[in-house]
């Protein structure tokens, strides 16, 4: 079973030479310190930079230089900083090759629910709806099953959805699952010492099994 | 060449009444009108409807305007940092609009461009767009949403003229360019206010077309949300 | 009977203080010339510039500073340049208050006609069709008749049109005249020494004339 | 960062063949691709479409593809420079589409921002909108129009750096950055290419992610279309 390390580790395999991609909050966040250092990857925060950086040294903060979930950052020598809607626009037309971003619930055609519990306070979708629905590639990074225990794979979304059949790729701390075209989770993968029976038991949409499934390569 | 200025934000705001709406710049609490956001509490204004990514802190950026009871209705993608607005909003006190963050920058983009609506995909099949026209170009679904037509625009610069040309710094420059453009009334407060001729003509990001008045803010706080670093 | 300065000089005192306009080729772009020095009016060019100042001094030319006439230009302090989709969004948006442009013919319903005749060489509207179709105001500014004697305002434009009922006022060698609500063409004033009947004889379209028609003052 | 360097035009044209649709960034002569277009010629590719506001004049710009009957179709807003042009088109040699000039911008301006479609006032109730859709928003008519789907674009920028970051100068930027934003393969030229690192963020118009190949040109002529200037 994986840790949050662990499942950004495995992500970060899947993050191509030369690309651009935007990281959600969370998981996803920690995906940028396991990129390999002959990878060319530039990191784009929707709040309108390209090129983000490491945290900044203590007391060399910059208040007007944030990422989306408002922590103070740096950028790298190329960097570009630019208005919302270019940040928007350079999304939608499918320049920001991949989005990795966290999700309460994903179903087996890979509808994304990551915005809203009902009853619950409501806090917005951000920028979340947008990087779904743009016309890249979309990974989600979670946890397998959640807090009550609960499978979070599942035929159909229960909560309110963040965007309709967006989701290529799922990356638990038990395996790795792509979407079918025609619906159901592929199991693609095991995390270490996790067998077959443990990733069925926790998923609740179709798996789909199709011969023997490896263990995971970092 | 035309001169925007006004003496400060009391000025700027004169005639900014109950029932206004109003476009804020910023994300979270970088690149927001300190300035302006004061005045407004000052001044008193009620029922104001506020379109801005995001509603402040408590005790800090729109999160003043709330503690006052001065927001009847808030046009935000993300609220999520504000325990008063919580309060507010789960006591019927307050009425809150959530949208994706792109199409709030895209509606401002339409209104400022002159374009009366745009399609964008964010939100197809989801409760955003619910009531909203669907359409399909080209194999693919897009919702058609309807530019803003706000009252005013209250904007925060790093520098500007006297003409109202405006450079912001880093990612504090967010939604405030493209609010500037959608304002009937624009409002900019900036860090530095220089003579025209001062900024090279390809460095502006705001042309001074869009600002209505400019003023130099006084002791901006620059209050950071999530401080992080590395240690040495 | 006005030459171009004079009809420039006359349009001049329609350019309202504290305004932003955009002159076409041709006779507004003398208009310039005759801004009262204490007005401040900001001329817009469309290929992307605010701010536009006189022509370079000899030897002072800069490639990349022209107008949308083409020719070399200067910029004064405060100027702003921009791409052109900033500088169409301004002119849709009625940031740009006032358009003055040449004309074929005018209707009498303020329709417009100035970038095609048929069977001749076409050479495009460039930004008039935006111009005229954005929420300012336009005047037009060009000689009451065309070279075959024949009058260009007229009941219905016979050249495909630019735009429709986007004309304010026109400003002609004979007259001012503005487009009535419900069509015509409302005689404001007369050019020095040019008579009614003058007027009404180079005028085609619906001429309204409601009693002493004053001479121009400049 | 992202290396986007190329050797030179040669290299960064390497696979547009006949029939390619190329954005040709340029208003008039200024800041348009010289090197680039020398390269098409010399390429000798065939039935391209060019979109370019204007199509150069005799023996300069898109004017030398003219001449050597390289180009298909024009769509430009504006072509009336060109004796060869008018030739062509007269012979029904040359495709030309004439569109308004914003809409031209506004149709790069939604390919770059993902949108499928605008709505703008331009050309209604004129020959522009036959075959299009016309539509009523609060009062007042407009046509949609479609965003270009072009398989290049073009550009010329000032400076540019190893990453693509683009800056444009005074009115040479005119299409250029909307142009690069929509191309599926967006090649820049520029005057001086700089390491990453040597532009500020803050100054750059054209953010890297839209720029593929890029690359210092040689020799700008930069020929002037009409030279007005005052006697001292």
């Amino acid at each position: 079973m994986l840790d949050k390390e662990g499942i950004a580790k495995r992500i970060a395999r899947e993050v191509s030479d030369n690309s651009y991609v935007n990281l959600g909050i969370g998981i996803p966040t920690l995906v940028a310190n396991y990129i390999p250092p002959d990878h060319h990857v530039v990191f784009q925060t929707e709040n309108g930079l390209l090129g983000t950086g490491p945290f900044p040294w203590e007391g060399e903060e910059d208040p007007d230089l944030i990422n989306a979930g408002k922590q103070t950052i740096t950028f790298l020598p190329g960097a570009s900083s630019f208005d919302s809607a270019m940040s928007f626009g350079m999304i939608h037309s499918g320049k920001v090759h991949m989005t990795i971003l966290g999700a309460m619930e994903v179903s087996e055609h890979g509808d994304l629910a990551n915005w809203k519990i009902p009853g619950k306070m409501v806090k917005g979708m951000g920028g979340a709806m947008d990087l779904v629905a743009a016309s890249n590639k979309t990974l989600v990074a979670m946890q397998h099953v959640n807090k009550s225990g609960e499978s979070k794979l599942l035929p159909e979304c229960t909560l309110p959805i963040t965007g309709r059949r967006c989701v290529q790729k799922i990356f638990t701390e038990l395996a790795v699952l792509e979407i079918a075209p025609e619906g159901g989770f592929i199991l693609l993968e095991r995390a270490p010492s996790v067998s077959v029976d443990q990733i069925k038991n926790a998923t609740k949409g179709r798996l789909i099994i199709k011969g023997e499934i490896p263990e995971m390569i970092f | 060449m035309i001169d925007k200025r006004v003496s400060g934000p009391t000025e700027a705001l004169r005639d900014l009444g109950d029932g206004a709406s109003i476009l804020l710049g910023g994300f979270g609490l970088c690149g927001i009108p300190e300035n302006c956001i004061d005045a407004l509490v000052q001044k008193g204004v009620k029922n104001l409807t506020c379109i801005s990514n995001n509603a402040g802190v408590d005790g800090f950026g729109i999160g003043k305007l709330l503690a006052t009871r001065q927001v009847k209705k808030m046009i935000s993608s993300y609220v999520g940092e504000n325990e008063e607005f919580e309060r507010q909003l789960l006591s019927g006190e307050l009425e809150v609009e959530l949208i994706p963050q792109g199409t709030l920058a895209f509606r401002c983009l339409a209104a400022g461009y002159g374009m009366p609506a745009l399609y964008t995909a964010a939100g197809v099949g989801t409760e955003v767009a619910i009531g909203k026209e669907t359409r399909n170009f080209d194999g693919r679904d897009y919702l058609l949403e309807r530019a803003f037509d706000a009252d005013y625009a209250i904007v925060k610069a790093w520098k500007g003229d006297h003409d109202g040309n405006l450079i912001f710094r880093r990612t504090s420059r967010n939604f405030n360019p493209l609010m500037a453009m959608a304002g009937k009334i624009t409002i900019a407060e900036v860090e530095e206010l220089v003579a025209p001729g001062m900024l090279d003509p390809d460095h502006i990001h705001t042309p001074g077309i869009f600002v209505h008045r400019i003023f130099q803010g006084k002791g901006y706080e620059k209050r950071i949300e999530k401080k992080t670093t590395r240690k040495r």
